[in-house]
């Protein structure tokens, strides 16, 4: 008796994958609701094995119209074979998406099976700080962009003391907590999101075992509002895991203690910054925090507290599993292990792409992502969300990693690559990233609440001839009080498109009509 | 570094803004600014730092009163050795750090961020009214902004509206710069948290409450925010009226007893503003709506500035020259000493007044008059602090400096309303609540404390009117039989023979909380809940006001604190101790002034021989030995026809004694009644002479506040009467036969100081040097004492006291089932006699009794409708409110209208021990009544 | 006594006997309350108070009447 | 779900669900207007006061916690919502020729207008590989054209009257 799989990832659900499997079922199929394999321009991707686990072949692109022709036909247009064996999906090194795509998210069974719970077994046979340094050997580095040592992190934030939440008195509970950063508000990233509706075990395994680390006894993770499946799927995951005695009091029948929740966020693309979302999560006004001091010593409610982005968490329980010296022997200088590509925008093959450190942006956007989708000459790519830098088409040939990236003038970012053809307008592209900071701008420090709107003004002057020649210069002068004087990373980051749109493509800020000085 | 050069910290003049507060560390980092060496606490900002070594960075957020917040972004600094331009208010001193101020990426940086100010600002500096006085304006110079080239088309907040429906202050949005600091100050110092940023981004502007107008908001008008406005956005619209001013006096408050220092700023002779002081001991440049604004009664046209005289109280009033007044009173006390001899006439001094006026008045009395019958409006509110503390600890004054809150783990606020009644006081207190001290309020009354935004009361032990001791001795009780009592202290520090009589009183079953929760009307659980709180907090702090004291057994339950704080060994250093909290602005002052009848100076008995002898070598007259007569027995004997002529210095008692029917008699029946003071007040319907008094921006002299921190008053400008009150006194001494030849105040001081051991020490000179000082005051403390009884008692050993509770007669009957308590609102001042000649009447314009749903039910009254308020002493009338703040069968209300004639119902029940009225405690019944009183 | 006392002497009788039933002293009561009489009244309001001891000694508590036999 | 399934606005029902919250999360104030927004749609004004008071905290904190995040509303939301990505990644595959198209139509069909309120941009739905991508009332779309569009609001509405 056969198994169908369809996935049950919003991306699959967003081109019609809940009308696939009800197609199926009203068949009377078995269908199990998987996560995406990732290979996006195919969903929705329908598979089939002979037996749960059994090998698996697919159709792309499947309709419930067309369900029919894969059921007595294999060698239709949209069948693509053993999907395992697809070269998209051979050529990555999936440690965090290990199982992403092949398990049913809420199984617990399931998870099990395909190795989950092996890295949380590891790390509670172990101390507290043992892990830390695994998680410091592995050299695992933050996945949310600013690419911290998260070994560095979580010793910090093991080495205090719990604390009662600020303003509480001295009696009262003491805590430190883990946070997971899933405010993926980047353009271009989805990494976070199919994690959580495809592995959501594995992200609370990965909260857990850093609670065991530091010594936490909560955890929260801020997830965009944006994300309604992520959010569903990681509620229903929770509650299971408390059933499975993987969440709550002695986990593991071991001495831990630890449970996690949800804080979904309310519109705010600052709040991905890690002092804003610790107001967001104290239920305030996402304001950035000036640092010192920093969240591991006075972080959520005044306490210790480790915040990592959501693939930074869900890299340690494949860590733990399979050993950091795996992990480290994997990637290049100093940004070591796998990093979860997304492949975006004008792209003929989009979606995730897990593979190690150093792979080059031209791979990733040719090889794997098949150029662009419109078939036209590709112009720019945006790598590392909004707030990233554009290259060019002829600088692709740069290594993805952190240090490769900081030295082309750009940065990785939370691995987002987003692909422009050539009828792109790289001056209203520098425009837009000065109106995303109006729009997003927590309005706290001067240069991003007043420089932004003056960002727009200045490049619409550009870009109407208005005195072109002061207005450029007015402009740089600008991103130059942007970048040094921001108090975050929004305001800091900002003139990096901006900048790198109008240093590459001077073209494109010529004014249409006249271009006079 | 060859450009090193050390710097003393020492130096740094403190009025200056240094941009972030103080760290408090005792380790020292070492750090160059600009190549200055300076050496500061752990913590402390770069910012400040640089500040201190005279290097000051530019800024616009930063303000040394509230936390660095990290917005403005003109403080960037160049660290050696590391990237980028962080900004000086937020980064923190380390060890061996290089910081450069001026380096010209600096000045391009800061001259950036300049511009993108003023691209979205007015440019009116001319007509503005704080051109000469803003920030920004400062800011731009210093940085050389000369262009805007982002141009004006641009899109900017200049059409923003003015909201001026403060009555002090207008907030003009157009000019904001959304740098936070007034909500910052709403939020840290203040504590109200009525402002907010609304929006984000480039439309983020400040909100008080859901953006609406600041009168219809949470705001209480401190005018926290305006003072941290860099701008001219929050201004004071007497600014705007009369223009910036041109020069300035420091003085202190004259409302209650928390006597904040203010910096009167002038033009010529008109005060423009009064701003909070940052030095200010008592309140470290905070303020309320009374002192920050409500000043206006001092040049209101109902004062009256020529002495007035009329032979009998049906004629009226003539004005006279101020000789022809003197000599007018002057005969006619003499004459009733001639015939009725001494003991017929007698003074009362008043807390408003300073030290040196109520010395003199005092002085004229018992060497002039020849007579001990002086007593002080203290006698209805703090006599009974006075007594019991002096009989405990040993002396008549609470035993802590305000600042001690801040080391408090536990807070017990008794029959106090701080919030309302000593707002700057309730806002230090409120910080420390916030950051995380405990609370227990012993109020029948939910007052802010019990629960207001980011503040809640652990415990709030909600008793009966009239029942505080029982309260207090059921938490002694649990202390003693559950063993907390600190042995080692009351070992070490107490007597222990009062110790162990009062130890074996309190465990008696009467005292537990079980027996008395029927009386007190507390379940026993609470009490017992709050008793280990206190006892095992670590500092324990007791605050209280005239809910303590405003009882028959006010004396008793003071005695009852002193007792707890003793057993739990919560006195002698910071965050503990006993704290009165003053009605009055220099209550403490007149005190210690010898305004009691039967006490000198300084709290020694009159019949004490050698410092009788003292004070009769040096006034050079004989002094009677025996006590004189208090205000009630002045009283009762004028009913009789024994006492016939008095000198009432600043004080209301027609309105603001109790049972005023009995107070007016008196008057009406002496011969002689001399009223000192700003307005022709209700005891003035009763006086034969009117000698104008001069507002406290008149005076010269020092206030005491309740923290025993002598303030200096100073004149902002001339006497609006062409004398100052102490010279009033001194003339009408003299014309009885009494010179008393002082040539300024400071001489008056300087004879306090000569004839008080805890004054000692005490003088203008170095008043003016310190800024104020806490007496004792002398040579073992030649700075001050700001926490008391640290070693030993002032009597030696703690004396312990029982205090059995004794019910007080004024009980609810089936005649009068409510029992009434009063106390004050935050806008409006005692009687209201200053406040109530001031905008102030926009928050409070009238009196209202709350009353609970249930008993308002009961009697068919609804929300805002009249009723009648009738006790065994009278009658009056009001509007009711509907209030879950009290429980059923207790109502309250304020007595700061004459309208209300609060006291009217009030009876003369008082303190056993001091005769302070029991105000508290009121037997009542409310009836619809059709319409207001006339 | 028939003469309705006045409201001066009223309040004597009620000061006293107050005094007498709150003085903080469960064993000398009597000394204690004379010393709070000579501590705080005028010898005029000593002299009433023996005045109405003698007139209506019913007024006052035995405690006020052993303190004044205690200041003769 | 659409929009006529939320209720209408109860105080005394706020009240209800946010007690909840209060009495067991720390800094609940977001939290609150999260859950009274998604009962009933929106925050209306009587909810400020509401929540301050619940939470111990002014109602100017409130209005600032509420006027900052751009998914709180003060009024009730279109029957069906429909949201276009205005990010990058939709930008490179049409998203401002789609969201130009859109309100046209809109700007034609006054019903449409009505029905699915203005657009208000929303930066990334996390469908950046399948753009442009839209949100008609909680349904994600890929690959979004006018077309899917109008097709997603017809379903959307013919759930709203089967339910």
């Amino acid at each position: 008796m056969s198994v169908w799989f369809v996935p049950r990832d919003a991306a699959a659900r967003s081109m019609g994958a809940d009308a696939v499997a009800a197609a199926l079922e009203a068949r009377g199929e078995t269908v199990v609701r998987n996560g995406s394999r990732g290979m996006l321009w195919m969903e929705p991707l329908v598979e089939r094995a002979d037996e749960r686990h059994g090998p698996r072949v697919g159709w792309r692109n499947m309709t419930a119209d067309a369900i029919h022709l894969a059921l007595p036909n294999d060698q239709s247009e949209q069948y693509v074979g053993a999907v395992d064996e697809l070269d998209y999906l051979a050529r990555q090194n999936r440690w965090i998406y290990e199982r992403v795509g092949i398990t049913d998210p809420l199984d617990p069974d399931d998870y099990v099976a395909h190795g989950g719970l092996a890295g949380l077994k590891n790390a509670l046979a172990m101390s507290g700080d043992a892990v830390v340094q695994a998680v410091t050997d592995s050299g695992l580095r933050g996945r949310g962009g600013a690419g911290f040592p998260a070994g560095i992190k979580w010793r910090t934030v093991a080495d205090q003391t719990p604390q009662p939440h600020a303003g509480e008195s001295p009696s009262a509970d003491r805590h430190k907590y883990i946070c997971v950063n899933a405010d993926e508000g980047d353009s271009g990233t989805f990494a976070d999101r199919m994690l959580m509706e495809g592995d959501p075990f594995c992200l609370l395994e990965g909260m857990t075992i850093a609670a065991h680390a530091v010594g936490a006894d909560r955890g929260f993770v801020y997830l965009r509002s944006e994300y309604p499946d992520a959010v569903a799927t990681l509620q229903a995951a929770i509650w299971i895991a408390r059933e499975q005695g993987w969440l709550g009091d002695n986990i593991l029948d071991s001495d831990l203690c630890f449970d996690v929740e949800i804080r979904v966020g309310a519109g705010s693309y600052v709040c991905g910054e890690e002092t804003a979302m610790l107001e967001s999560l104290e239920g305030r006004r996402g304001m950035v925090r000036a640092k010192p001091p920093l969240p591991a010593i006075k972080g959520l409610f005044g306490t210790p507290t480790v915040i990592n982005n959501v693939l930074t968490i869900a890299s340690v329980p494949s860590i733990l599993a399979r050993g950091a010296e795996a992990y480290a022997a994997l990637g290049q200088n100093r940004s070591l292990g796998t990093q979860v590509f997304q492949l975006a925008g004008n792209i003929a093959q989009g979606g995730i792409v897990e593979t190690a450190f150093g792979i080059t942006a031209r791979e990733l956007v040719e090889d794997f992502g098949g150029g662009t989708r419109s078939g036209r000459p590709l112009r720019a790519v945006q790598i590392g969300g909004p707030l990233g830098a554009y290259l060019s088409a002829d600088k692709l040939d740069v290594a993805m990693e952190y240090e490769a990236l900081i030295a082309a003038g750009g940065m990785i970012g939370h691995g987002g690559v987003v692909l422009f053809d050539d009828t792109v307008n790289m001056a209203e592209q520098a425009r837009f990233a000065m109106d995303f900071c109006v729009e997003e701008s927590c309005g706290k420090c001067t240069p991003c609440r007043i420089g932004a709107v003056r960002g727009v003004e200045t490049i619409d002057k550009i870009r109407a001839g208005k005195d072109v020649t002061a207005n450029t210069e007015l402009l740089r002068d600008l991103c130059d009080v942007m970048t040094h004087g921001s108090l975050c990373a929004m305001g800091g980051l900002t003139p990096n498109p901006v900048l790198s749109a109008l240093n590459q493509f001077p073209e494109d800020f010529a004014s249409p009509v006249i271009a006079t000085g | 570094m060859n450009m090193v050069q050390q710097f003393d910290p020492a130096q740094v003049d403190m009025s200056r803004d240094l941009g972030t507060p103080g760290a408090h560390s005792d380790v020292m980092v070492n750090v160059f600014i600009d190549g200055m060496a300076v050496s500061v606490p752990e913590g402390t900002s770069v910012m400040r730092a640089a500040a201190m070594v005279g290097a000051d960075i530019p800024k616009l957020c930063a303000t040394d009163n509230l936390n660095a917040f990290g917005s403005c972004r003109l403080c960037l600094v160049e660290i050696e050795g590391r990237p980028g331009t962080p900004a000086s208010c937020t980064t923190p001193c380390q060890e061996g750090m290089a910081v450069h101020t001026q380096t010209p990426r600096l000045d391009k940086l800061r001259k950036g961020v300049m511009e993108l100010y003023i691209s979205d600002h007015p440019l009116d500096c001319l007509t503005c009214p704080a051109n000469g006085d803003c920030e920004l304006q400062d800011m731009a110079g210093a940085v050389g902004l000369r262009t805007v080239r982002y141009g004006s088309e641009g899109e900017n907040h200049l059409h923003k509206g003015k909201d001026e429906s403060n009555p002090y202050f207008t907030f003009d949005a157009s000019k904001c710069i959304v740098c936070s600091r007034c909500v910052r100050a709403c939020s840290e110092v203040q504590g109200t948290f009525a402002l907010t940023i609304a929006g984000r981004g480039f439309g983020s502007e400040v909100s008080p409450s859901e953006q609406q107008p600041f009168l219809d908001s949470e705001c209480v008008s401190c005018g926290a925010c305006v003072q941290a406005c860099p701008t001219a956005t929050l201004q004071e619209k007497s600014v705007i009226e009369l223009g910036v001013p041109s020069r300035k006096v420091k003085t202190t408050c004259a409302y209650c007893g928390v006597g904040c220092s203010f910096v009167a700023e002038l033009r010529g002779d008109e005060v423009v503003r009064m701003v909070p002081d940052k030095q200010g001991g008592a309140n470290a440049g905070h303020s309320c709506v009374k002192g920050r604004f409500a000043w206006g009664y001092a040049q209101h046209q109902d004062r009256v500035t020529t002495p007035m005289v009329r032979d009998s109280i049906e004629d009226e009033w003539r004005p006279v020259a101020w000789d022809e007044a003197i000599a007018f009173a002057a005969e006619r006390l003499n004459q009733i000493k001639a015939t009725h001899g001494v003991d017929a006439i007698g003074g009362i001094t008043s807390s408003r007044c300073t030290n040196e006026e109520v010395y003199v008045v005092q002085k004229m009395v018992r060497a002039a008059f020849g007579t001990n019958n002086v007593d002080t409006c203290a006698r209805v509110c703090h006599s009974p602090t006075g007594y019991g503390l002096k009989q405990t600890f040993g002396t008549s004054a609470g035993t802590q400096d305000f600042a001690s809150v801040e080391h408090a783990d536990a807070i017990m606020v008794i029959g106090a309303n701080p919030t309302d009644a000593h707002p700057v006081f309730g806002s230090r207190m409120k910080r420390r609540l916030r950051a995380g001290a405990d609370l227990i309020v012993v109020d029948p009354r939910a007052i802010d404390l019990v629960r207001s935004p980011h503040i809640e009361a652990e415990h709030h032990l909600q008793l009966l009117p009239g029942t505080n001791v029982a309260v207090l001795n059921a938490i002694s009780h649990v202390i003693a039989t559950e063993g907390l009592i600190d042995e080692a202290f009351v070992a070490e520090r107490c007597d222990m023979a009062s110790f162990r009589a009062w130890e074996s009183f309190i465990r008696l079953p009467e005292n537990s909380p079980e027996t008395l929760a029927e009386v007190t009307g507390v379940p026993a659980e609470a009490v017992r809940a709050a008793a280990r709180a206190y006892a095992t907090a670590g500092n324990a702090a007791i605050y209280y006001g005239l809910g303590v004291t405003e009882h028959s057994q006010g004396s008793t339950m003071v005695m009852a604190m002193a007792n707890l704080a003793m057993a739990t060994g919560n006195i002698g250093r910071l965050g503990v101790g006993v704290n009165p909290l003053r009605g009055q602005n220099n209550v403490q002052g007149s005190c210690d002034m010898g305004s009691f009848p039967h006490e000198f100076v300084g709290y020694r008995h009159v019949s004490d021989d050698t410092v009788r002898e003292q004070f009769s070598t040096v006034w050079g007259v004989s002094l009677r030995e025996e006590p004189g007569k208090r205000i009630p027995n002045m009283l009762d004997a004028a009913i009789s026809g024994t006492f016939r002529g008095i000198y009432i210095q600043g004080e209301d008692i027609a309105q603001s004694d109790p049972n005023t029917q009995h107070v007016t008699a008196a008057l009406k029946a002496m011969d002689c009644v001399i009223v000192q003071d700003l307005f022709l007040n209700e005891t003035a319907q009763f006086a034969h002479v009117f000698l104008p008094g001069t507002s406290f921006l008149e005076k010269d002299g020092t206030f005491t506040n309740a923290e025993r921190r002598i303030n200096r008053v100073r004149p902002v400008m001339s006497s609006r009467t062409g004398l100052s009150e102490w010279e009033a006194t001194c003339a009408l001494s003299e014309a009885m036969g009494y010179p008393m030849p002082y040539q300024s105040a400071s001489e008056i001081m300087d004879e306090i100081a000569a004839l008080t051991p805890t004054f000692a020490g005490v003088s203008f000179e170095l008043l003016d040097t310190l800024g104020s000082v806490q007496w004792p005051c002398n040579e073992q403390a030649p700075t001050g004492t700001p926490i008391m009884h640290k070693e030993r008692f002032v009597r030696g050993e703690g004396q312990f006291i029982t205090t059995p509770y004794v019910p007080t007669d004024e009980r609810s009957t089936r005649k009068f089932p409510l029992l009434l308590t009063t106390g004050r609102i935050l806008s409006q001042y005692n009687v209201g006699a200053q406040t109530r000649r001031t905008d102030n009447v926009v928050w409070h314009a009238e009196d209202v009794l709350d009353i609970h749903e249930a008993d308002a039910e009961a009697r068919g009254v609804k929300d805002g409708d009249w009723v009648e308020i009738a006790s065994r002493a009278g009658a009056t009338r009001m509007r009711v409110r509907i209030s879950d703040d009290i429980p059923a069968g207790v109502v309250y209300t304020t007595f700061h209208h004459p309208v209300s004639g609060t006291n009217v119902i009030t009876t003369d029940n008082s303190d056993w021990a001091t005769n302070c009225p029991e105000y508290k405690v009121t037997a009542v019944e409310i009836r619809p009544a059709a319409e207001q009183p006339a | 006594m028939t003469t309705a006392p006045s409201a001066e002497h009223q309040r004597l009788v009620k000061m006293a006997n107050q005094i007498a039933s709150n003085i903080p002293t469960r064993t000398e009561v009597a000394a204690q309350v004379g010393h709070h009489l000579r501590q705080f009244w005028t010898p005029g309001m000593r002299a009433a108070l023996a005045q109405i001891a003698d007139d209506t000694p019913e007024q006052l508590s035995p405690e006020v009447h052993a303190a004044l036999e205690g200041m003769a | 779900m659409s929009n006529a399934g939320y209720p209408q606005w109860h105080l005394d029902a706020a009240q209800t669900l946010i007690a909840p919250i209060v009495a067991s999360e720390p800094g609940p104030v977001l939290l609150c207007l999260q859950a009274v927004q998604s009962h009933f749609g929106y925050v209306p004004g009587e909810a400020v006061s509401l929540i301050a008071e619940a939470c111990n905290v002014s109602r100017a904190d409130v209005h600032g916690v509420f006027t900052f995040y751009a998914d709180l509303r003060d009024t009730p939301p279109p029957p069906i919502p429909v949201r276009l990505c205005a990010a990058e990644a939709c930008q490179a595959v049409g998203g401002r020729q789609l969201k130009a198209d859109w309100t046209a139509l809109c700007q034609s069909d006054t019903a449409l207008a009505a029905l699915t309120g203005t657009d208000e941009p929303i930066f990334c739905l996390g469908n950046c590989a399948l753009g442009p991508a839209a949100m008609v009332d909680g349904e994600l779309l890929g690959c979004a054209d006018i077309n899917r569009l109008q097709s997603a609001v017809a379903r959307a509405q013919a759930a709203g009257e089967g339910a």
